[in-house]
């Protein structure tokens, strides 16, 4: 049987954290930004995993499901947080979200 | 077997990633994000975490994701301008991330002999089923986290209310 | 004598400084002048005792006084001590006689003063640093008298320090000193860098026990020559006593002619030791003196302000004072020194007298036929200029035969050419004291042309010199105004007078029958031990020095001649002389360009210097530049950092990246 | 009591203070003053100082104690950070009590609850010896403080702040969890005890330093370190002043308690790595924060720079060895805390919940019409620049100190002239208080003159704070002192 | 009572007890002129009478010192252990060296509130509270010898200084110089922080007679380089401080706005106090090493002070360079490391503060009148105010050193040693420094007659000012007889101070390393000159050639 070099996973998990990561920097929509974010995450939780798997430990995967849980809640504040600034600024576009600046 | 698995969902995942970045439209995006994370879940199953896999679909794609996709409709979000409102990004940002993916890489490459290889399904002794495993290290030795976590969603709930409560 | 009351003789005069100083202005005039003259006489008469002491037979040598220490640290301590040798006699002597009579002159001159008492507090302090000066048995003591007297100088010269020439003459004299006293410091810190004391006795036994070579000596003793040119005003530094004459005529009399300005002389008498070792340094005294009076006697006689020609004839006199003290005739030096201090004394009170009969006129060309209208002055005057003249049997005949002998003797290579020199400056300065002569006293009166004479004119003055507020417009009244000055003022002459004239005769040398007094009397000072050789050539040449005093004798009678014949006989021929060498006049009458010179390439350039290159280019490029500089880059940098800040979340994710990239590189990479 | 329960009382009893808050909150009347509701919070966090001081007693009898499953550990360490975000705590309640205006009034309840809340989060990270525990904890008081940061709704600025502040401190969050994987990968394990052992034989070397690097992004960020400090002064800039207070000290003062657990009991054999790794963030950190305060002309964004700086310093104390390295970098945290909640608790005063007065000039002669105030802002300044005999001094010296035992004596050079760079602002900041009002500036214009008594209480407490710490900081320093080998304890080091 | 053991406390406590004391009582409130207070005097009578407390009190001193102490020993010493770890204690001492320092500091203090007395109107109370602390700061670093305490009261002084700069700064301009003044102090002491640190670090305490000791024995135990820049590091910052050219960046700024009260204190002491305890206490063997330099530096800084104050017109900014060629003597003389030039030095540091305390006092003076420091708007003073032009010309003859009065005596001790030593070019120095009394006539004569002689200026004319008051008698009269009595009887100070100076110019000498010993005994025994005289012929020649190129 073709087995998978775990180190394989990693660098899955690191490409896509790097696309996360450019996504951050490219994305203008606050909305697909944090999706982004969501994407970092979920890079992390495959190395999570796949060290799991290399360490026969449990506790790796459990670690990803409290990174779920986090996530949602994440979720729920940062789109409060987005609606919020949506009706302050009446735009999603971060480009526009610059009062803040010297 | 294995091998076919990853490099089907692998590049599913990296190739969902890429439509994220490149569509410009949020919900493409957020469609092109549930497609990473679905292919995320077979990757997990295949990496024995039959729990995650299911959570992952159940959670992140299902209700996770939802959200974003229902926040999307209800601010009512078009196509992303282009906007020129940051240099950084690219002449920094870009750079950087591209650093990294390569110092990453050159640490799993060069770690990649000690790394070992993966076997289809559970690594765990067959007696005892994922589920069960899981549970019981939740309700042992990580009861305090799972515990707190009530308290962090708690606080996301207020948070979600206090900011998006319409007044003033 | 209670050698503790030495110590009074500065102290006196210290006290009354003080009382006048600081309560002087609520007090009446008498009682001010009661204090002042109180606090000189009781010095002179404590002098007048401790010289019959000292002069008793089998009287000590010298008094020697010392107190609790002034400066001391470990190793090195310096004591207020006074010394009373032959020397200091007979400068006590000249400082508290001379001074009395002036203080007494100056109660007449000042009568009409503002700052009356201020005057005679200055004065009481002048006294004070003198006498320290001459009993200082310490160079540093000395140091202090001599910088004291330059203090007193200044305050005396800028004493009408509404006028701005007088502050500024004021100015220049502390200055000019100054730049002496530079010297002088300098050769006091090599002394005691070398002997760790500063004793006279001391320094001068240890030079006796173990002589260095030449080099240290002549070192310090030119030092201390650049600190005698300043206080007696020799070349190169003589540029502020004329401008001195900016004071009131007493202080001019007895600061600028009789005393302090003989401090430099004094020193240099007081450390023939030093100057013994060194026959550079003695040189360099004598071609300076020598310089000097040549140099000033020609200035003296284009002046046509009574007192600068009496400046310039007093700078020319003090240099006939070095050159005695170059070729080592110490004593034929303070003979002169003594018996100028009388004439030249004199000589400053007598034309004080025709300024206050002139109502402060003090130009030449405006005087003319006094001699009836003020008669002692006349006659004082006239004792005075033929004792400067070198006229027997007058003072300054013995005195400055005594220095021409001393250096045509000398065995100094250039003694014969010194000798010339001082020859010609003799013949000058009979020259120019005839023609003041005759121009003050004789003649027609040029009075009425006088801008003093008109009270329209004088009002400018008039308001510097309050005395000269005399509103006088009517010819007649301007005649009745030319009086003899009153009894307080004329009786110092009168006493000045006969000094100048019996003053010398305490050095009448054996070659004219008598027998050098003063010579001997400074004998235990400067060294018995030259002595016998002296005597050698003193005997074997009596006829020489006759034959000198003659030439000498001779050259005065043709300066009194040529005088004579311009300035009475042919009243126009000085001015008709001055077109026909038009240059050269010019050149002497704008006393060479000195002042110029040394303001355009001394002072100038030392201002531009500081003014561009330190205030400019280092305080405010370097000093000032460096600071603000760094200021400018710092505020420059976090102009960057600022720019980091453009409130763009992409562009901070793009730092955090990058950042992160870093991090990982370096915790990776570094080991 | 077992055991478990002690371990957790503190954040027990903040926790369950912090929903009585919540739960009180839609009981009152809408138009209703709150303040009680922040009198109760009040108590409660005094509750858990003293929880606290009851744990100290414990610890001192027993030794360390842990619960739930090795999860949380209660030593001086960590005794030391409850104490001390209870009190910033404590103090920015104070401070907030009469903040809300009347037609705000509705929010203070939530305020108060989050702030609580975010205070039980950064509890749980200084006492937490598992990474799962720490990172739950680290998002409980991130999430409540980006809520805060937001919270003067209906401002533009606000919901910005708020937003700048989520997303990328989302991002960093994801690099702190790479490094939580990276560990687990390098050991196999995610308790901080047992990664420190599983690093000293670890085969993947490689994986722990990239993990420490990792981790000091994510942590970075929080404690606002250079190049990570970016969102500092703009969010500190649209986020309510005694929320700066609050967000520039206590969860700074959690993270920095992470760092120093993580880098000296999970990475101590990597020391000779990241010491100069943190060595020039510390670098950075200073340089960047005192040159970007410089220009600044707003107060709380020169607050915000000087905080990016005073990481810095801090930072400077992890490169010493352990024992010195945690008491420097507590006694620092702890000066900071004071002086900094103190200056911002006279912002709050000074310009209330509108924030009218902002920028220096605003401020300038602000002597004449209010001493007192004034007087303090002054005091904390000088604290903040380091004069002695103030806890700002004391605690730079203590640093620097550490750092040129470690033989960094450039890096204490480096770091002292920057903080002579820092007077520059600082006292543009001062002389303003102390100079003649222009014109247009405070002295013209009406404000209040008196001082709230809870805000008096905080300011006299931090005040006094930060002069203890200067002149008599032996009780805190024992304290710290005694805190440090508390966490050596723990795991064998090899150095 | 024995009050020995606590009288520094004491001394410390008062002012700082009077300072809060000041600040809790409230000024009068006007309203009408936006809140500041207008000329309540009770606070200045309240400073007044804790300064006098204060000068009483540090009298003690010179009433009960022991002139028979061992070198280097300390006394009044109070030692109480304050921070355990750093080890850190409360440990406060006299020597020679700081006895008087400490009298002139309670003694300049009274008369800085007089000065202030009509001055200060506004804001009274920051203004004398802030006026006590920089005293307690000032005595604190004459008695600390702990050297964290010490460092505590250094970098303390500076702000109370620098808040009075910047509030009662008489231009515009005082914020800004304000900081400047702050900044150039601030950053070289954190790089002395750093030195001390690393001192510590290497040898566990912050004793200064500990630390002596151990170097004394060179058991510090680090390279001669380190040692090196750590001496540079302590030296830096007490250069800038007194300030040493061309570290005076910050004087003429700080000097021209800071208040008469606060000038009178600003520069000097502080730092040649801290040179002369620190640098030669701890690093002796270093200091000089680096004593050429620093020579060099105070010979070109007399020079260079001398000619910046001879082109300035603004009375203030004159002062500001005076001070600097003041001070620049006395690092000449401290730095020459022989007993003259050491105790000439020491002495000085009283005569530059006496003196220039007078003359910022009477620049105060004037400008209350007149409302303006510019030379140029004044003119023949002398006539209106008899009185102040005497203490004007008295303060100005003490300054240029005239004999009799106290800075003669200083000067001529400190070009004596400066003469004396062998350090290199020890003659061009001399001579420089020397040039200094010249150009010094130069400027103070010169200000003197374009302020008090001549006809009025622009600005006198207009203004009908008056003489002395009784107040200002009281406030200048002691300065005059100090001027005095300093002058004439200097041994009266240099006793105490000669127990500090002379081993310190001659002990801690490495063997053979330092000649200035030499010349030392060679003042002890008059045959060494005849044993020398071959290396002082070489030193001749070497002063004509010197004295070639002067010219």
């Amino acid at each position: 049987m073709i087995t998978v070099p775990i180190a394989y996973y990693l660098i899955l998990a690191a490409i896509l954290f790097c696309i996360g990561i450019a996504a951050f920097l490219i994305k203008r929509n606050v909305i697909t930004i944090f999706m982004s974010i969501e994407l970092m995450l979920n890079a992390v939780n495959l190395t999570f995993v796949a060290f799991a798997h290399l360490w026969r430990q449990i506790s790796g995967q459990i670690f990803v499901f409290f990174v779920m849980v986090v996530a949602a809640a994440e979720a729920a504040v940062g789109l409060a947080i987005i609606i919020a600034l949506f009706r302050a600024r009446q735009t999603l576009n971060v480009d526009e979200v610059d009062l803040l600046r010297n | 077997m294995e091998l076919v698995l990853f490099i089907l969902f692998g590049l599913l995942a990296v190739a969902g990633a890429l439509n994220l970045l490149f569509q410009r439209h949020p919900i493409n995006s957020a469609l092109s994000l549930v497609v990473v994370m679905m292919s995320l879940a077979v990757l997990y199953w295949s990496l024995g975490a039959e729990f995650l896999a299911a959570a992952q679909v159940i959670v992140y794609a299902g209700a996770i994701m939802v959200l974003f996709i229902f926040v999307v409709m209800l601010l009512n979000a078009g196509e992303e301008e282009e906007t020129h409102g940051s240099k950084i990004a690219y002449i920094a940002g870009i750079p950087g991330a591209a650093a990294i993916f390569c110092l990453l890489s050159f640490v799993f490459l060069s770690e990649r002999s000690r790394l070992g290889s993966t076997g289809l399904g559970g690594y765990l002794s067959g007696a005892v089923s994922n589920i069960a495993e899981i549970s019981h290290t939740l309700f042992t030795t990580l009861l305090l986290p799972f515990e707190v976590t009530s308290i962090l969603i708690l606080i996301a709930i207020l948070g979600a209310v206090v900011l998006a409560r319409k007044e003033l | 004598m209670n050698s503790q009351l030495l110590w009074l003789i500065p102290i006196i005069p210290f006290a009354g400084f003080l009382i006048n100083g600081l309560a002087g202005r609520k007090f009446p005039r008498a009682v001010v002048s009661a204090i002042a003259l109180t606090a000189t006489l009781l010095p002179a008469l404590l002098v007048t005792q401790l010289w019959m002491v000292m002069t008793a037979a089998g009287g000590p040598p010298l008094i020697s006084i010392s107190s609790v220490p002034w400066i001391a640290v470990s190793g090195f301590h310096v004591n207020f001590a006074f010394t009373v040798d032959h020397l200091t006699l007979v400068m006590l002597g000249v400082v508290t006689g001379v001074g009395f009579l002036i203080h007494i002159y100056s109660v007449g001159y000042m009568a009409h003063e503002e700052g009356y008492s201020r005057f005679f507090a200055y004065l009481n302090l002048f006294m004070f640093f003198m006498l320290v000066l001459v009993l200082a048995s310490s160079f540093l003591l000395l140091f202090v008298g001599w910088e004291g007297v330059g203090l007193a100088s200044y305050l005396l010269i800028g004493f009408y320090f509404k006028k701005d020439s007088a502050a500024n003459a004021g100015k220049k004299a502390f200055i000019v000193n100054r730049i002496g006293d530079f010297g002088f410091l300098l050769a006091i810190f090599l002394l005691v860098a070398h002997y760790g004391t500063l004793n006279f006795d001391a320094i001068f036994a240890k030079i006796a026990a173990s002589p260095l070579s030449g080099g240290f000596f002549t070192t310090v003793a030119l030092l201390l020559v650049l600190g005698a040119t300043g206080k007696s005003a020799q070349i190169p530094l003589y540029v502020w006593l004329p401008d001195a004459m900016e004071g009131p005529t007493p202080v001019s009399a007895l600061i600028h002619a009789a005393t302090m300005v003989t401090a430099g002389v004094y020193m240099i008498a007081r450390c023939h030791v030093l100057f013994d070792h060194s026959p550079l340094a003695m040189t360099v005294v004598a071609v300076v003196g020598a310089l000097t009076a040549l140099f000033a006697a020609t200035m003296g006689i284009v002046q046509h302000d009574i007192k600068r020609v009496l400046a310039y004839s007093t700078v020319s006199q003090l240099g006939y004072m070095f050159l005695a003290c170059g070729v080592g005739a110490y004593s034929a030096g303070i003979f002169h020194l003594m018996t100028h201090a009388f004439f030249k004394g004199l000589l400053f009170l007598a034309a004080g007298s025709v300024i206050h009969a002139l109502s402060g006129e003090q130009d030449l060309r405006f005087m003319g036929g006094l001699w009836k209208k003020i008669p002692i002055t006349f006659w004082t005057m006239t004792a005075a200029t033929f004792a400067i003249s070198g006229v027997w049997p007058f003072a300054g005949f013995f005195s400055k035969d005594e220095i021409l002998f001393q250096t045509f003797q000398s065995p100094n290579p250039l003694a014969k050419l010194l000798w010339l020199v001082g020859l010609v400056t003799a013949g000058m300065t009979s020259f120019y004291m005839f023609r003041l002569w005759f121009k003050t006293f004789f003649g027609e009166s040029r009075f009425e042309q006088s801008s003093f004479a008109h009270a329209s004119h004088g009002g400018d003055h008039a308001a510097v010199h309050a005395r000269k507020n005399t509103h006088l417009t009517m010819e007649a009244e301007l005649e009745t105004a030319i009086h003899e000055s009153p009894l307080v003022m004329t009786v110092p002459l009168m006493l000045l007078g006969v000094l100048s004239l019996v003053g010398g005769w305490v050095g009448i040398p054996a070659a004219l029958g008598g027998n050098d007094a003063i010579g001997h009397f400074l004998d235990p000072v400067f060294g018995s031990a030259a002595a016998p050789a002296a005597q050698a050539v003193e005997t074997a040449s009596h006829g020489l020095e006759l034959s000198l005093a003659a030439i000498s004798l001779a050259t005065a009678g043709l300066g009194i001649f040529v005088a004579w014949l311009f300035y009475y006989r042919k009243p126009g021929t000085g001015a008709e002389v001055a077109r026909r060498f038009q240059p050269i006049y010019s050149l002497v009458y704008h006393k060479y360009w000195i002042d110029e010179i040394y303001g355009s390439f001394l002072v100038a350039p030392l201002l531009a210097f500081s003014r561009l290159i330190v205030g400019g280019l280092v305080e405010g490029g370097l000093v000032q530049g460096t600071g603000a500089g760094l200021a400018a880059s710092a505020r420059g940098s976090g102009w960057l950092v600022r720019h980091m800040q453009s409130g763009k979340i992409r562009s901070y994710a793009g730092w955090l990246a990058a950042g992160a990239a870093v991090v990982i590189v370096l915790a990776l990479f570094i080991r | 009591m077992s055991t478990n329960l002690l371990t957790l009382l503190p954040e027990l009893i903040l926790t369950l203070t912090a929903v009585l808050v919540m739960l009180l909150e839609p009981l009152l009347a809408a138009g209703a003053s709150r303040k009680p509701l922040g009198w109760l919070a009040i108590l409660g966090s005094v509750g858990s100082g003293v929880a606290a001081l009851y744990q100290l007693r414990a610890v001192h009898a027993l030794g360390p104690l842990t619960g739930f499953y090795g999860t949380i550990q209660v030593d001086a360490f960590s005794i030391f950070f409850h104490l001390l975000i209870a009190s910033i705590v404590v103090t920015t309640l104070l401070a907030s009590l009469d903040y809300f205006p009347p037609d705000q009034v509705s929010h203070a309840g939530e305020y108060f609850a989050l702030v609580l809340f975010g205070a039980t989060g950064m509890m749980f990270m200084t006492s937490s010896v598992e990474l799962l525990m720490v990172f739950i904890g680290l998002e409980i008081s991130s999430i409540s403080t980006y809520i805060l940061a937001g919270f003067r709704k209906g401002r533009a600025t606000a919901s910005e702040s708020a937003l700048k502040y989520f997303l990328l401190g989302s991002f960093a969050t994801a690099f702190f969890l790479y490094g939580i994987a990276l560990c687990f990968g390098a050991t196999g394990s995610t308790a901080i005890a047992a990664i420190g052992a599983g690093m000293a034989v670890t085969k993947t070397p490689l994986f722990g330093w990239l993990a420490v690097g990792m981790v000091l992004i994510g942590l970075g960020f929080k404690v606002s370190a250079a190049p990570f400090h970016v969102w500092t002064p703009d969010v500190y800039q649209g986020a309510p002043a005694p929320v700066v207070g609050l967000m520039s000290t206590a969860p700074k003062a959690a993270a920095f308690a992470v760092l120093l657990r993580f880098l000296f009991e999970a990475a101590p054999t990597d020391r000779h790595h990241w010491a100069p790794l943190i060595a020039i963030l510390a670098v950075a950190s200073m340089t960047i924060g005192n040159l970007g305060a410089l220009l600044q002309s707003d107060a709380k964004r020169l607050l915000a720079y000087s905080s990016i700086a005073h990481a810095g310093y801090l930072l400077v104390a992890f490169t010493a060895p352990e024992p010195l390295a945690v008491s420097a970098a507590c006694f620092y945290t702890a000066a900071y805390a004071a002086m900094n909640v103190g200056a911002f608790v006279v912002l709050t005063q000074l310009s209330g919940f509108s924030e009218r007065l902002r920028t220096i000039d605003d401020l300038t002669g602000l002597a004449l019409r209010r001493p007192g105030l004034s007087a303090f802002m002054a005091f904390f300044l000088l604290s903040l620049i380091g004069i002695p005999f103030t806890g700002g001094f004391f605690g730079k010296f203590y640093v620097f100190s550490a750092a040129v035992r470690s033989g960094y004596t450039w890096l204490a050079i480096v770091g002292l002239a920057n903080s002579g760079l820092a007077c520059f602002y600082y006292l543009r900041l001062l002389t303003a208080l102390y100079a003649r009002p222009t014109a247009d500036t405070v002295g013209d214009s009406p404000t209040p003159r008196g001082i709230s008594v809870p805000a008096g209480l905080a300011l006299i407490a931090t005040a006094a704070a930060t002069l203890l710490l200067g002149i008599l900081p032996n009780r805190i320093l024992s304290l710290t002192q005694r805190a440090a080998p508390a966490t050596v304890a723990q795991c064998p080091m090899q150095r | 009572m024995n009050f020995d053991p606590i009288i520094l406390t004491l001394i410390l406590v008062t002012p700082l007890a009077g300072a809060i004391l000041l600040a809790l009582i409230p000024e009068r409130e006007d309203s009408s002129n936006g809140g500041e207070s207008i000329d309540s005097k009770r606070h200045a009578i309240g400073a007044l009478v804790i300064t006098l407390l204060t000068l009483l009190l540090t009298l003690h001193l010179p009433a009960h010192f022991n002139y028979h102490a061992a070198p280097h020993t300390y006394q009044f010493e109070q030692n109480l252990p304050w921070i355990s770890s750093p080890a850190i204690r409360y440990h406060l001492g006299v020597d020679g060296l700081s006895m008087w320092l400490i009298v002139l500091a309670g003694f300049l203090a009274p008369m800085g509130v007089l000065a202030s007395w009509n001055a200060v109107q506004r804001r009274t109370r920051l203004f004398y509270t802030l006026f006590l602390l920089q005293q307690v700061a000032m005595l604190g670093i004459f008695v600390a010898l702990d050297l964290f305490l010490y460092y505590g009261f250094w970098e303390l002084s500076l702000v109370p200084m620098t808040l009075l700069i910047a509030t009662f700064g008489r231009t515009e301009n005082r914020r800004r110089a304000a900081i400047k003044f702050f900044l150039y102090a601030f950053i070289p002491s954190a790089i002395l922080l750093v030195a001390i640190l690393w001192l510590y670090n290497l040898t566990g305490t912050f004793d200064l007679p500990a630390l002596q000791a151990l170097a004394g024995a060179h058991q510090i135990a680090a390279s001669p380089t380190a040692l090196l820049l750590c001496s540079i590091a302590f030296l830096a910052a007490f250069a800038v401080k007194v300030p040493i050219f061309p570290l005076h960046g910050w004087l003429q700024d700080a000097v021209t706005e800071a208040p008469t009260a606060a000038v009178m204190v600003l520069a000097g002491k502080l730092g040649l106090y801290s040179i002369l305890r620190f640098s030669f206490g701890i690093f002796a063997d270093q200091s000089r090493h680096v004593a050429p330099l620093l020579i060099a530096l105070g010979a070109i800084g007399i020079v260079y002070g001398s000619l910046i104050a001879l082109i300035r017109t603004d009375l203030k900014k004159l002062a500001a360079f005076s001070t600097l060629a003041h001070v620049s003597f006395v690092v000449l003389g401290i730095f020459t490391f022989t007993v003259l030039g050491m105790d000439g030095g020491i002495f000085q540091i009283l005569n530059e503060s006496l003196i220039g305390a007078a003359f910022f006092l009477l620049l105060g003076l004037l400008y209350e009148r007149y409302g303006t420091y510019e030379m140029r708007d004044y003119g023949g003073l002398a006539a209106r105010h008899p009185w102040m032009a005497t203490m004007f010309v008295v303060t100005s003859l003490a300054a240029v050193g005239l004999p009799m009065l106290n800075g003669f005596v200083g000067e001529f001790l400190i070009l004596s040693g400066t003469m004396q030593s062998v350090v290199i070019h020890h003659v061009l120095w001399t001579t420089l420094g020397a040039t200094g009394v010249i150009f010094g006539a130069g400027y103070m004569l010169w200000m003197i007659q374009r302020v008090f002689y001549g006809l009025p200026g622009v600005r006198t004319e207009e203004v009908q000012g008056w003489d002395l008051c009784g107040r200002e008698h009281l406030e200048l009269w002691p300065f005059a007889a100090l001027f005095l009595i300093m002058g004439i009887a200097s041994p009266l100070w240099m006793r105490a101070i000669d127990t500090y100076g002379a081993p310190t110019a001659t002990a801690n000498v490495p063997s053979g390393a330092s000649p200035s010993a030499k010349i030392t005994i060679q003042i002890h025994s008059a045959p060494a000159v005849a044993d020398s005289s071959l290396a002082r012929n070489s030193n001749i020649t070497h002063l004509t050639d010197i004295r070639r190129e002067v010219r």
